[in-house]
């Protein structure tokens, strides 16, 4: 195996020289991450196929709610010179559409439609991106939504075991009730900033 | 005859996991067939979320069920990358043990599920018989059978028990002793060749576009491609095994090479246990507090060689107490979905249980 | 007559109790191949009254019909095994092509009422086991055609009674004719290489997929009885009958437990496989022993 | 006097005589039960040892049988998810009398680990009558063995009833399947 500090280097030249790059971190000697328009993935991953990244190891989406933004990430790999590409690009929260990389990785269509399922994002070029998956009747919003409380539907649909709350003293001890609640109380006092 | 559907359902003998495969069938040939995934979706990415980082540990191991460590050797050297926490020269070694000891575990299971569907019982009962010295073993060193929870962020939850050297000595002569049994009841045995002689075939271009890693990949494109010699991680660049390679890749080569990298793993385990130095077995993280640990800001994408293939996490933190964001590759997802829809028909209907279980299709793995 | 109906039925009843428990010593012996105990030897008979004491749902009259007509035709033709030289139920009826005809009439009725139970892969597995049944039922036929032919009677009893006047067995007589009937009795009994028309992996055991509780009960009652009367027609016409009943419960249980053993250790081939490899090299085979003993009568009578 | 010899033969009343029928059926149930070959969930991964020469199942009478029709016990193995419960339903409904369920894990009796999860119910015994549960998250195979022996135990008993219980209230089990499933019908994106 070829030294692996030059294969970093070598992909930051390769894509830093041709390609607007917002962000680009270094994580260790086998990994490296590029932030990209929207615009200018496909032509990045048609290029890194070419260049020997021919594995699509992995695609999905990450949900900023807070800066409204889906970011979609591809992880492609060379096991030649061993580095793993995250490419990410950035898409809008209210209507995340994004072209289907099927024409240069047909291994992702799964994964397209699966991102499709839990973030709602569209894949135009995806034959059946919009056909459910792994859901089946399922009439909430995306679950991976970093606004769906999986609780509240939890609770809402499906009953739990109710366990009773009298404890009966069966071996003649003395309570523990008490002990208990005072310890409760030190540990909420301790919480709310009073000294240790 | 007119074309007939038939479920090899969630609920059929060949099937192993809980996936539901529909076949379209006219006569024996299977002419279409689709698998329907989700039966074991238990929405984990969410519950990852919910959890915090200390807490995931429990969680991390129950994302496929037949070799949870793997599972917890990702999450954990992914949490170490982000934290920049250095785990003791110890630990490493004993998690190279404790991976190569569930890789022979998982390739006893994958070999006596050869016999399932080609109705050799008895290869099975013999595997799964070795199989449960194993999760003995595992249960002296973790406690529990299946899932350890051993392989924690910052090295080992505790060092090793003392005498289980001799335990792993003698088990491990007790399966060489036996290996060539092994391979008359199941690889040589004419009746069983007969099934997966030139069958199931995996041609190169089909690994490259499915994304297929792990046995696969190497018993067709013929190169070493395994992540231990690629990127070496655990100390596995100090340990002399070499990697099984085959082309012509039908399911006897595949099952072969799953063999031969049964012996190698025995040597790997043989030289962990004489390369171990003493010493500290664990970093502790999170000063006391581990519940309102935080692991700084940052995206990292973890990989480990599974018994079928790259095993990846990716993972996402924004600096709080909770992950972000974590993604599981399966490594058996494109074969599951991709490979079922393309590459199953054209099979007879006896083979479609052979192709599920050579090909290594792990249902909780797809629907997670 | 009265006397004959009553020993066929005690016979056949005999049939039944020998071959379930022998069924179940028979999977303790596999159990100990396998490194495990194994169940009682009892088990069988514990599933068979299990099953009749379940209810169960029916698929239509057809479905019901013929389960009976399976059980009824296979009892049928163990009432004419003859079991020792001297315990028989019809002294002239022990004739070899009744059990042919007979055990056809029990196929078929199974073969009807699964293919009645509606379930695709019900009738999938009828037309394996027809074609198995196609594959083992010639090589079989050419070598009882030679044995008939030697031993001038196709009566089971003469046969046998031929072979203990000659003291010469047929599995010594004609050794290439041995090997192929023992290889269509593991495919007549389903055993595990030609066991693909009730493989679990994938047909979900086949025809018996709609069965339940009392028509499971009674297809387990006819497939003892079946095995019963194919491996004492083996014994019959390969190791010469038997003088008392020891003799034939022992070289029964020889026959039964060898079959089982080979079994255990031999995956299923694909249907195709199967009946290639009966047309492709058993056949021949019992076509060169039919020449050897026909033609070329020489070195051993 | 009467002779104290022969005591008068006291005439059985027929719900004796079908009681008495009945136990000698349990004692045939007991003995050679047929679990179904149906791993729903995660902790089916104990039943290979289980069923195989460690533990070897087949001492108790036990067996693995291909399909509901044949089978008495359905071993819910773990979590279900919506996609497994519906399926579960269907099979349980298929099997013949009397059937009886076993609850592997603490996923089946509060939701387990997932009891916080969308897609995981977390109470199976609203939906399906079980009748005997082994506790413990993915429970040990010594302790799936006792589940076993105590399902014998049970039906010895004359407790193990979840089949009378199914068809007694069966409107309450339908109704809280439909709350929770929205319905049971299974139509798959294949189904032409």
């Amino acid at each position: 195996m070829t030294n692996t500090i030059n294969n970093v280097e070598f992909v930051r030249n390769l894509v830093e020289d041709n390609y607007k790059v917002n962000k680009t971190e270094v994580i260790d000697q086998y990994q490296v991450s590029f932030e990209v328009e929207k615009e200018e993935v496909h032509r990045l991953l048609a290029q890194l196929r070419s260049e020997g990244w021919i594995q699509m190891s992995y695609l999905s989406a990450i949900d900023w709610i807070a800066d409204n933004e889906f970011e979609l990430v591809y992880i492609v790999f060379n096991w030649e010179k061993p580095v793993y590409i995250q490419v990410r690009t950035r898409l809008d929260r209210d209507n995340p559409v994004m072209e289907s990389i099927m024409p240069i990785h047909p291994g992702c269509k799964y994964y397209e439609r699966e991102a499709h399922e839990y973030f709602g994002i569209e894949f135009p070029g995806n034959p059946d991106f919009h056909k459910p998956l792994i859901l089946e009747d399922w009439d909430d919003m995306p679950p991976l939504r970093k606004d769906f409380d999986p609780r509240a539907y939890s609770d809402a649909h499906f009953s739990s075991r109710e366990y009773p709350e009298t404890h009966e003293n069966t071996l003649g001890q003395e309570s523990k009730v008490a002990q208990r609640e005072s310890r409760m109380a030190r540990v909420f006092k301790v919480g709310k900033g009073g000294k240790k | 005859m007119r074309e007939m559907k038939l479920f090899l359902g969630p609920q059929h003998p060949g099937m192993h996991g809980n996936a539901s495969v529909h076949l379209f069938v006219d006569g024996d040939i299977i002419k279409r067939s689709y698998l329907l995934p989700g039966m074991l979706h238990r929405g984990f990415e969410k519950g990852m979320e919910r959890h915090s980082w200390v807490n995931n540990i429990s969680l991390i191991p129950r994302v496929c069920v037949v070799e949870p460590d793997i599972n917890e050797m990702a999450f954990a050297m992914g949490v170490e990358k982000l934290a920049g926490i250095e785990v003791p020269e110890r630990a490493h070694w004993i998690r190279m043990i404790v991976l190569e000891l569930a890789r022979i575990s998982i390739h006893l299971m994958a070999y006596g599920g050869l016999g399932g569907p080609t109705g050799n019982y008895t290869l099975m009962y013999h595997a799964h018989a070795d199989r449960n010295t194993i999760l003995n073993i595992f249960e002296k060193i973790s406690g529990h059978r299946v899932y350890h929870q051993y392989i924690v962020p910052g090295g080992v939850r505790k060092d090793l028990p003392i005498g289980i050297e001799e335990d792993i000595h003698e088990f491990l002569n007790d399966l060489e002793s036996r290996y060539t049994e092994y391979r008359d009841l199941g690889i040589e045995n004419p009746s069983i060749q007969a099934r997966i002689n030139d069958t199931i075939m995996l041609p190169a271009h089909v690994v490259w576009e499915l994304g297929v890693t792990g046995v696969g990949m190497r018993s067709a494109v013929g190169k070493a491609y395994d992540i231990r010699k690629v990127m070496p991680y655990a100390r596995y660049d100090q340990d002399e095994f070499d990697v099984p390679t085959g082309t012509y890749s039908d399911a006897t080569c595949r099952i072969d090479i799953k063999l031969q990298e049964l012996v190698q793993c025995i040597g790997i385990i043989r030289q962990c246990l004489e390369k171990m130095p003493k010493g500290e077995v664990r970093v502790p993280f999170g000063k006391g507090q581990s519940m309102r640990w935080t692991v700084p800001a940052g995206h990292v994408y973890s990989v480990v060689e599974s018994s079928r293939g790259e095993f990846g996490y990716y993972m996402v933190s924004d600096g709080g107490t909770h992950p972000y964001r974590v993604g599981v590759r399966g490594a058996s997802y494109p074969q599951g979905l991709l490979g079922i829809e393309k590459y199953l028909p054209g099979t007879r209907i006896d083979d479609a249980a052979l192709w599920i279980d050579t090909m290594g299709v792990c249902s909780p793995e797809i629907d997670r | 007559m009265m006397v004959g109906i009553l020993t066929g039925f005690g016979v056949a009843l005999f049939g039944f109790v020998w071959q379930t428990s022998l069924g179940g010593i028979s999977r303790k012996v596999v159990a100990r191949l396998q490194k495990r105990y194994g169940p009682k030897w009892y088990q069988e008979f514990l599933d068979i009254f299990k099953l009749l004491s379940k209810r169960a749902t029916s698929h239509g009259w057809i479905f019901d019909l013929g389960v009976i007509m399976a059980l009824g035709g296979i009892i049928a033709t163990a009432a004419f095994m003859p079991v020792t030289n001297d315990i028989f139920a019809f002294a002239d009826f022990d004739n070899f092509f009744i059990y042919v005809y007979l055990i056809a009439v029990g196929m078929l009725g199974m073969a009807m009422s699964a293919s009645g139970s509606g379930n695709p892969l019900a009738s999938i597995g009828v037309m394996r086991a027809l074609t198995t049944m196609l594959a083992y039922e010639v090589p079989f036929m050419v070598i009882v055609m030679v044995i008939i032919k030697h031993a001038g009677t196709s009566s089971l009893r003469g046969i046998a009674m031929a072979q203990q006047d000659a003291g010469m067995w047929y599995m010594v007589a004609l050794p290439l004719g041995f090997i192929v009937a023992f290889i269509c009795l593991l495919g007549m009994l389903g055993k595990k290489p030609f066991e693909t028309y009730i493989a679990p992996a994938e047909l979900a055991s086949g025809p018996m997929v709609e069965y339940g509780g009392k028509q499971l009960g009674m297809l387990f009652i006819m497939h003892e009885i079946t095995v019963f009367i194919e491996v004492s027609l083996f014994v019959h016409l390969f190791l010469g009958g038997a003088e008392n009943i020891f003799v034939f419960l022992l070289k029964y249980f020889v026959v039964y437990s060898v079959a089982n053993l080979v079994s255990n250790v031999n995956g299923r081939f694909k249907i195709d496989q199967v009946v290639v490899f009966f047309y492709k090299w058993i056949l021949p085979l019992a076509m060169i022993q039919a020449f050897v003993a026909l033609y070329m009568n020489g070195w051993w009578n | 006097m009467e002779s104290t010899k022969f005591s008068p033969i006291t005439k059985l009343s027929k719900e004796e005589v079908d009681r008495k029928w009945w136990e000698i059926g349990d004692f045939f149930r007991r003995n050679s039960l047929w679990m179904l070959m149906y791993c729903t969930g995660c902790c089916a991964i104990e039943l290979p040892p289980a069923m195989t020469s460690a533990y070897d199942m087949e001492r108790l009478g036990m067996g693995p049988m291909a399909t509901p029709r044949q089978a008495d016990v359905l071993l819910v193995t773990g979590y279900l998810s919506l996609k497994t419960l519906r399926r579960v339903i269907y099979t349980y409904e298929q099997m013949s009398e009397p059937k009886y369920i076993v609850g592997f894990g603490s996923c089946t009796i509060n939701g387990g680990i997932y009891h916080d999860s969308h897609v995981v119910i977390n109470q199976l015994d609203q939906y399906i009558p079980v009748d005997t549960y082994v506790a413990g998250c993915m429970p040990n195979t010594e302790a799936v063995m006792n589940g076993f022996i105590d399902l014998m135990s049970l039906i010895k008993n004359k407790k193990a009833d979840g089949w009378k219980r199914y068809k007694k209230n069966y409107e309450w089990y339908k109704k809280n399947q439909i709350d929770s499933l929205g319905e049971v019908q299974v139509h798959d994106e294949y189904h032409q």
